[in-house]
């Protein structure tokens, strides 16, 4: 489904919304330490562009994540979220990312069943060595909420527009 | 108190709704998942003024609501700074269809809460820019035991225009305040009259309305003499039958919640970067933290405390400081009560184990 | 009966008659229907490629939409350079799919590309679809006796991430068959160097020095003959095998067969529908080896001293 | 009320060049907490700590941001600083506006200082729920493990023992010593391997503080830093080593013959067997997979031969616990299988060998007694051929990285050929000659000349048989052809790979590991033995490729570091672990059973203030926390936070932007 | 279905022998046909009790309240209430030695309109999973039908996102936040919600919409793989709201990727979110 209408970019899922001729997606982006976030640091050494709408936070791994940080996010700042962690078998606290492996895929689908694109929340493995992954992974996600126009969800009081 | 009597039919009250809705900001019962809430209406068929009372969440949010922003807030490098709320969507000139008895007279018994020490200037200004008009109760539903309460159903002013039912199709619209007199004019009623949609009642009216309401009150499943109950009740706080009433509350806090007299409510603040919003919100006593104190004291850290608190608070403490019993009878509690706890049944069980 | 997808491609309108008739005699005897691409156009070889990448894709591209609406599961190609081009683009399209929209404009509109359709050499046909087991219960006459030297040229099994299909390097795919057909492959290490290809016109020189260095190793292998999948390999091996011969001073003889034409021959079909009379050096002498069957040396056995546990040591 | 210092890095012209630094600072500024903000070109410099130094005492700070370069390059440092002005040093937070906004939106200005003003912001936030933390104390037990007896092993082993430390060393073959045991010579000095090996393997039994398991694998490794518990397979060798004299009896009458591993498969051993004559400990195992005993019960005469009864052929696998404190991972290579070049024949050839097969048939000590010969034919050869960089530097068929080592022995190679064989003649085919080492381009230089071997520059495309030769097409870049040689051996130098099990090793662990298997250092310049698990160290091949003094250098770094951690009687361990507020705790144990250390635990407190009931509640073991924050994500009652990450901190993270 | 009498005999006998101090049954309103749970601590109020298909109410809710808390209880389970119970006594919420487990071979229980619950129809598990004894001494021998996809999910499903969006807001708009579904929930049982927990992050005091999704995304996360279908909530929900619909998507999604995990199938076996497999689908990773 195409969320630009008359030129105007309007929210995927409640195609009322409509975003200001300026709008730009914000992207909350959170990383496990130990791989994604020294993988977006190697992104930055290496002096690789990525689009500027990311926002990271550092946790230490991505069994930290609790779905409710997504929530929360949706429902204040951000477009859109990604949460990036280490390879399967590569977590640096063992199986931390087995666990939140199956939390992702239930909150994905929980989000998208009651109306929200399952694009606004996204997830990635990348490895402390996959810099360039990383800014494929980000352009990919800002390109994709861009697409999903701007987030209303049940956004708090003081972050409705 | 002056009070006017027209007559019509089932297709003359449908036109007269119409013409409500369609020139006055209406709410009225308006189906959703089964149930029925108060909403804005902006056509007769969106809404159901006779929906049952077991099914019909109460109009209190229309006054009180679940959430009301009481304050916005800055708080930045320069310091802090209050800001009014948003304009009040609430305090507009506005119409209430299909109101129950029990319903509207909820009103009348918060208005003593809300006009006692503190005026509540925001639930002032809503309840003096509505009108109510009333749909009529023909039979008493199952957990319905409004007269055996302490106020007349038949005369009661808690509605500005109240609809009767009478039998052979007739319905009797009534207005029983001077807002609700003003109303009608507003409505054209003289026009109505004309059309023949409308007609002026005769002597034999005010009988017939009569007797729908002496059938109605024989309807009642549930008839208990509340001032004896009162005078029970106020002996009892040390009894243990509180305990054996309680133990099958699951403490989950929706006889509060669609309760039409409970006014408890908490305050809250969600604050987000810079910027802030107070909000006063219900609050139930069954919660287990209800009350609950900065240093950590719970003054009713048990279920049965809880429970002694709402019968107490409903039947003995209000009625000892207003004089009227804080409930009403309409049985939305024990409707909605997921393991059938009757509060009826509780005060009657309870007030039995005295003697007067 | 098993139907597959045809594309016979230019040779085998010309040069390689020989190969599209016994494919489609070894087909039918083999219960597999061709069904020819209709309206089949160039694949592109061998200058496409060189001059623009994208036309590169859109010939293939059109045969590939074509091919599809066939309905087929497999498309069958003779040619090693056709095949090549289809591969090459129908791999292209499968990893970038957004490519096949950009490409499709330049090419008249048939269709959208699906990518459904499996790409095949008919050797890898052969190979993998029809087995070896079912070859070899089809033979009525065996091979037993020749001595073949298995050609399959650069295309056909490179680059490995292209045509996924047998060892790049050491290939034996056709070996396999020519066995099956009872002939004996031979330890041929030049079954993979370059025979000059498309340098048969332009560049006769490095043609006749690459080519003779097959046939030499080819000769030096025991063969009596060599056996191959392409008609541009056929062409070279055995239309300038005289005049490498002249060069050269040494005397091959070897004649070059496809693959499908001694297929046919172990089926047990007429001779001369093989069109064996199109080759230029003569195939008697190699067909003649039919029969000669040299006595295995006799293994000497080794008398049993010590348990030896060698085997299940590897 | 918050007062919180905000420090804009210019980092010299990488952050400046993108982001309008000080607008980050005014933005900072309009920060109600922030009662403090400034920008300086280098933050972590010395005069750049002393501002924060300063303002904190100056503007009373109770929280400080520096946004700077990623807190993983210099939180330690500005944490440091914070502490010298008597402040928490975990009041610190880092916004990372380098790595995160100057470096990756170079080409747009305004936005890049967007999100690094919004990094900031994030940043003050958190800080604000920062809490005041301190360092843990964990008692260590004193006790290194050592996984592997090569080269690195040993020395490790021998380094930490010398510092009356015990250790314990675990070797998976009968037999310490590993791949140096198998060389010949050594390269530049010529020094046989034999001769400067095994004297250490000898110190090693011999040593009082270390006890050697050999034939054993580490199966578990659970605990941190300081209490690691291991569990240790030793493997059953059939043969009571406390009875066994090593008289070697029992392998000489031994039917079974099976080809010889520690010569590359050459020639055949037994199946009871001592790897070699220097083994380390001196004692026969039985192969399992090969005595008939065992596998068909028939036999038995190693059993019948022994005079020590020392045989048991019902002896089982056990498995050993120990505590330890730190672990050194010393697994070392393998070679790399060149099936993959075809084009060489290889696997068709019979003499196309390795380097490793050829070390062993120059070996005095070797299958063929010194002299290399042709497996073909057994004939010694005359012309051979080196092909260098098999597998290494080769992506398409091998691995990309230089294997470090081999155009050292392949030099060796033409010498040892040189001296063994009269008239012979060593052909080169190379890359590059990379000789960075002390004495190593001398070497290579005097062995050119010395054995007049030629080398060629070029890759070899093509190996076939021309009669019993084998010829060697490959192009001479020098001279710009293709050259061809007739070759009667060929051998390659196959690359250098990772210990097939390091994956497997790693995972057990809990260490990461590359793509190609090495397990991977801390820091690759200023931590390099480390692993990013504190506590477990790497020495020689297990991290990259090596020679021999590189790995005796780092197994002797891997020593003193072990030896740091057991300098005092306790460790300094990272607060930033979970803590369990038993209010809300409902019991259910669900953190119990994510927790990847087992450091959860229950315990029992009173249902309510002064009650007789008891409720059970989770409890954290601080030492073995390793603060992954699995538990707080489960726990749906919110009683546990993660100190460092708490819900607060995140949150204000996530509502700042 | 109507089990009132052994019901009545085993409490007695359980009562004469000692071993119980209070008796979870269901008892008639005394004003209506419908039954309300009865907390019997009287052997003599033991022929209050009856069982019949009315016997709706999840009685292992109160199992975490304060009178029923390190006591023996005698409970009545259906099938759906044993796996509840089930994955309470896994989650350490009640000790086994202080139950005894009544099981009823259930046939399905009806809603107010005497029809048969969906979620009856749908039922996999008719007999208890754990229980001391049943009612009919042993459980019927029929096989439990295979796990099928609920019709109401497949219809939700269906929609496009801007319907679903729209359906789902006016499920969150009617919510009043009262939180009557978290309390019957027998599987949550937090000391305090986290909803409520005015020091925590996720505490929304406020009764709005925002709220409303908040605490209901959050909640069902928290249900995900735990929760066992007895629809205490829905019934419980003044405002009659779907609930189900989140808790069977999220039961449906974790069935299908998860090795076909339901909750408090077996003893011991734990929500989906505290274990994991390694063949759990990571396509969706990029």
């Amino acid at each position: 489904m195409e969320a630009a209408v008359n030129n105007q970019l309007v929210s995927i899922e409640k195609p009322e919304i409509v975003a200001p001729p300026d709008w730009e997606p914000v992207i909350i982006g959170i990383l496990c330490n130990w791989c994604s976030y020294a993988g977006s640091d190697l992104t930055g050494t290496s002096r690789i562009q990525y689009p500027p709408n990311i926002r990271i936070i550092r946790v230490p791994c991505s069994s930290r994540v609790d779905p409710w940080f997504l929530i929360k996010s949706l429902q204040t700042t951000a477009d859109g979220v990604l949460v990036s962690g280490c390879h399967p078998g590569d977590c640096h606290y063992i199986s931390g990312n087995y666990y939140a492996r199956r939390r992702f895929l239930v909150t994905k689908k929980l989000l998208n069943f009651v109306g929200f694109h399952e694009n606004r929340v996204q997830f990635s493995w990348v490895s402390a060595a996959e810099g360039p992954k990383f800014a494929k992974v980000v352009a990919k996600v800002t390109e994709d909420i861009k697409k999903l126009g701007p987030l209303h969800l049940y956004k708090k009081e003081n972050f409705e527009k | 108190m002056s009070v006017e009597l027209f007559v019509t039919d089932k297709a003359g009250l449908t036109k007269f709704y119409e013409a409500i809705i369609s020139k006055n900001e209406t709410y009225a019962p308006v189906e959703k998942f089964g149930k029925y809430d108060f909403k804005r209406v902006s056509s007769f068929d969106a809404c159901n003024p006779d929906a049952p009372i077991a099914q019909t969440m109460s109009a209190k949010p229309l006054f009180f609501p679940r959430s009301a922003k009481i304050m916005k807030y800055t708080a930045d490098h320069s310091g802090t700074s209050v800001k009014e709320t948003d304009e009040d969507s609430l305090a507009g000139k506005r119409v209430i269809l299909g109101m129950k008895h029990c319903d509207a007279r909820a009103l009348q018994v918060l208005d003593k809460v809300y006009n006692w020490d503190y005026i509540d200037t925001d639930y002032q200004r809503r309840r003096e820019n509505t009108v109510i008009i009333s749909a009529r109760c023909d039979k008493a539903e199952t957990h319905c035991f409004c007269t055996s309460l302490d106020y007349d159903v038949e005369h009661s002013d808690a509605m500005d225009v109240a609809i009767v039912n009478g039998t052979d199709g007739k319905v009797f619209i009534e207005a029983r305040t001077e807002k609700g007199k003003v109303f009608l004019k507003e409505m054209n009623i003289e026009q109505r009259i004309s059309n023949n949609e409308f007609q002026v009642t005769d002597e034999t009216a005010p009988a017939a309305v009569k007797q729908q309401y002496e059938a109605f009150a024989a309807s009642f499943r549930l008839k208990m003499d509340y001032t004896e109950v009162n005078a029970r009740l106020s002996k009892i706080f040390d009894s243990p039958e509180f305990e054996n009433v309680s133990a099958n509350c699951i403490s989950c806090n929706t006889c509060a919640f669609v309760c039409p007299t409970c006014h408890c409510f908490k305050i809250s603040d969600e604050k987000v970067k810079d910027t802030g919003v107070r909000y006063k919100s219900y609050d139930s006593c069954n919660n287990g933290y209800f009350t609950l104190m900065a240093g950590g004291h719970n003054p009713r850290p048990v279920k049965y405390r809880r429970w002694r608190q709402r019968a107490l608070h409903k039947f003995v403490y209000y009625k000892e400081r207003f004089g009227e019993n804080l409930c009403v009878g309409c049985g939305k509690c024990t409707n909605s009560c997921p393991v059938n706890i009757s509060i009826f049944e509780v005060v009657k069980q309870v007030s039995e184990t005295v003697s007067v | 009966m098993k139907k597959i997808t045809y594309f016979p491609g230019c040779s085998a309108h010309g040069t390689s008659k020989e190969f599209d008739e016994t494919v489609k005699m070894v087909m039918k005897s083999l219960d597999v229907q061709l069904e020819e691409i209709p309206d089949w156009n160039c694949c592109g070889a061998t200058s496409a490629h060189t001059l623009s990448e994208p036309l590169s894709y859109a010939l293939p591209l059109r045969n590939l939409v074509l091919a599809e609406k066939l309905d087929n599961t497999t498309m069958a190609i003779p040619c090693a350079s056709c095949y090549q081009r289809m591969k090459v683009t129908k791999v292209h399209l499968d990893k970038n799919p957004d490519l096949s929209k950009d490409i499709g404009t330049t090419i008249v509109d048939e269709g959208t590309y699906q990518g459904k359709i499996a790409v095949k050499s008919m050797l890898q046909y052969c190979y993998e679809d029809i087995g070896l087991d079912a070859i070899k219960a089809r033979v009525t006459k065996s091979l037993a006796g020749m001595k073949l030297a298995c050609y399959y040229g650069c295309l056909l099994t490179r680059p490995k991430a292209i045509t996924q299909f047998d060892s790049p390097e050491y290939p034996m795919s056709m070996d396999h068959i020519v066995e099956a057909l009872g002939a004996k492959a031979t330890e041929f290490d030049y079954k993979t160097e370059c025979c000059g290809a498309s340098f048969s016109i332009s560049n006769t020189e490095v043609v006749i020095r690459l080519t003779g260095k097959i046939l030499e190793m080819a000769k030096e292998s025991g063969a009596h003959a060599l056996v191959v999948a392409c008609p541009l390999c056929q062409s070279n091996l055995d239309m300038r095998q005289p005049q490498i011969e002249k060069q050269t001073g040494e005397k091959y003889n070897l004649p070059v067969f496809y693959f499908t034409q001694l297929m046919a021959l172990a089926f047990g079909m007429p001779e001369k529908e093989l069109m064996f009379r199109k080759h230029i050096v003569p195939v008697e002498g190699a067909l003649a080896q039919i029969g000669k069957i040299e006595p295995e040396p006799e293994k000497v056995k080794k008398p049993k001293k010590a348990v030896e546990a060698e085997s299940e040591a590897e | 009320m918050a007062r919180v210092g905000v420090f804009v890095c210019f980092c010299g012209a990488n952050i400046a060049d993108f982001v309008d630094v000080p607008a980050v600072v005014e933005e900072a500024k309009r920060i109600r907490e922030v009662k403090f903000a400034i920008d300086y070109k280098y933050m972590c410099s010395d005069p750049g700590q002393q501002q924060i130094r300063d303002a904190i005492v100056q503007h009373r700070l109770t929280s400080i941001v520096v946004a700077a370069c990623s807190p993983r390059m210099h939180e330690k440092t500005f944490r440091k600083a914070l502490s010298d002005a008597g402040m928490n040093p975990y009041l610190l937070e880092v916004a990372n506006i380098r790595e995160h906004s100057s470096w990756v939106h170079q080409k747009d200005k305004k936005a890049a200082t967007a999100k690094a003003a919004d990094l900031v912001r994030m940043a003050v936030a958190k800080s604000i729920a920062n809490e005041q933390l301190h360092e843990i104390s964990v008692p260590v037990t004193k006790r290194a493990l050592v996984i592997g007896g090569g080269i690195a092993g040993i020395q490790a082993a021998l380094d930490i023992a010398d510092a009356r430390i015990p250790v314990v060393l675990v070797e998976k073959s009968p037999s310490i010593g590993g791949k140096m045991a198998q060389l010949d010579e050594t390269f530049p000095t010529l020094d046989c391997s034999q001769c400067i090996l095994t004297p250490k393997m000898v110190d090693v039994a011999s040593h009082p503080y270390i006890e050697l398991i050999p034939y054993a694998e580490v199966l578990e490794l659970d605990g941190f830093v300081g209490n690691y518990k291991a569990k240790i397979k030793k493997k059953a060798s059939y043969v009571n080593f406390k009875t066994c004299t090593g008289c070697g009896a029992c392998w000489q009458k031994c039917p079974v013959k099976v080809p010889n591993e520690y010569n590359m498969g050459i020639d055949k051993r037994k199946a009871i067997y001592t790897p070699f004559p220097q083994a380390v400990p001196n004692k026969p195992v039985i192969d399992a997979r090969y005595c008939t005993m065992l596998t068909k019960g028939k036999c038995g005469i190693c059993s019948k031969v022994c005079e020590k009864g020392s045989i048991d052929y019902k002896m089982q696998d056990e498995i050993i616990e120990r505590e330890i404190g730190a672990v050194v991972v010393a697994t070392g290579y393998d070679l790399w299988d060149p099936k993959p070049y075809e084009e060489y024949g290889v696997g068709r050839f019979k003499d196309i060998i390795t380097s490793l097969e050829f070390e062993r048939m120059v070996s005095a000590n070797g299958p063929t007694n010194g002299v290399p010969v042709r497996p073909s034919d057994g004939k010694v050869p005359k012309n051979v051929v080196f092909i260098k960089c098999i597998g290494s530097r080769d992506e398409a068929k091998g691995i990309e990285y230089c294997s470090k080592i081999c155009c050292m022995y392949t030099t060796k190679h033409t010498i040892l050929l040189h001296h063994k064989v009269h008239g012979s003649h060593s052909y080169v085919f190379y890359m590059d000659i990379r000789a960075a080492g002390k004495g190593y381009e001398e070497f290579v230089k005097k062995a050119q000349v010395d054995t007049g071997a030629t080398y060629l520059r070029g890759r070899v495309s093509k190996i076939y048989k021309k009669g019993d030769k084998l010829m060697v097409r490959g192009e001479d870049a020098q001279i710009g052809q293709v050259v061809e040689v007739e070759a009667d051996l060929v051998v390659l130098a196959t690359a250098v790979v990772p210990n097939k099990d390091n994956p497997d090793l790693a995972r057990l662990l809990g260490v990461s590991y590359d793509k190609y298997g090495y397990m991977s250092e801390a820091h690759p310049k200023l931590r390099p033995v480390e692993t990013a698990k504190a506590g477990i160290f790497l020495a020689g091949c297990t991290q990259a490729p090596k020679d021999i003094p590189d790995t005796v250098a780092q197994a002797s770094a891997c020593a003193a570091k072990v030896c740091g951690i057991f300098a005092g009687d306790t460790m300094k361990k990272d607060p930033m672990i979970s803590t369990v507020n038993k209010e809300f705790c409902s019991g259910c144990q669900n953190c119990v059973t994510v927790c990847p250390y087992g450091a959860i635990v229950t315990e029992e407190v009173p249902m309510g203030h002064g009650s007789k009931e008891m409720r059970t509640v989770a409890k954290i073991n601080e030492g073995v926390c390793q603060g992954c924050g699995s538990c707080v994500a489960v726990c749906r009652s919110m009683a546990i936070s993660l100190a460092g990450f708490t819900d607060p901190q995140i949150i204000n993270e996530i509502v700042s932007i | 279905m109507d089990y009132t009498n052994q019901i009545r005999e085993i409490a007695s006998k359980l009562f004469a022998e000692g071993k119980i101090d209070v008796f979870v049954g269901y008892r008639m309103t005394g004003f209506d046909e419908n039954q309300v749970p009865a907390l019997i601590r009287d052997p003599n109020e033991v022929s209050k009790l009856v069982f019949t298909d009315k016997s709706v109410f999840n009685l292992t809710n109160y199992l975490k309240q304060d009178h029923t808390r390190n006591k023996r209880i005698g409970m009545v389970v259906k099938g759906c209430d044993s796996r509840a119970l089930n994955l309470l006594l896994t989650e350490s919420q009640v000790k086994r030695e202080n139950l005894h487990i009544v099981g009823i071979p259930c046939k399905g229980v009806v809603d107010e309109n005497g029809n048969k619950m969906q979620n009856c129809i749908e039922c996999i598990f008719p007999n208890p999973v754990v229980f001391d004894e049943m009612v009919d001494g042993t459980p019927t021998g029929s096989e439990a039908p295979p796990y099928q996809v609920n019709t109401d999910i497949q219809n939700i499903a269906a929609m496009d996102l801007v319907e679903r969006r729209a359906y789902f807001e006016e499920v969150f708009e009617s919510c009043i936040r009262c939180n009557a579904c978290r309390h019957s929930c027998p599987m949550c049982y937090c000391a305090k919600c986290c909803i409520d927990q005015e020091t925590s992050t996720l505490y929304h005091g406020a009764n709005t919409t925002s709220s409303a999704f908040h605490a209901l995304m959050t909640w069902s996360l928290h249900l995900a793989g735990r929760c066992v279908d007895c629809r205490n909530c829905e019934k419980a929900c003044p405002s009659h709201l779907p609930l189900h619909l989140l808790h069977k998507w999220n039961e449906q999604v974790i069935y299908e990727n998860f090795q076909e995990h339901l909750a408090g199938v077996h003893e011991g076996d734990r929500g989906a979110f505290y274990k994991y497999s390694m063949k759990d689908p990571d396509d969706f990773i990029m």
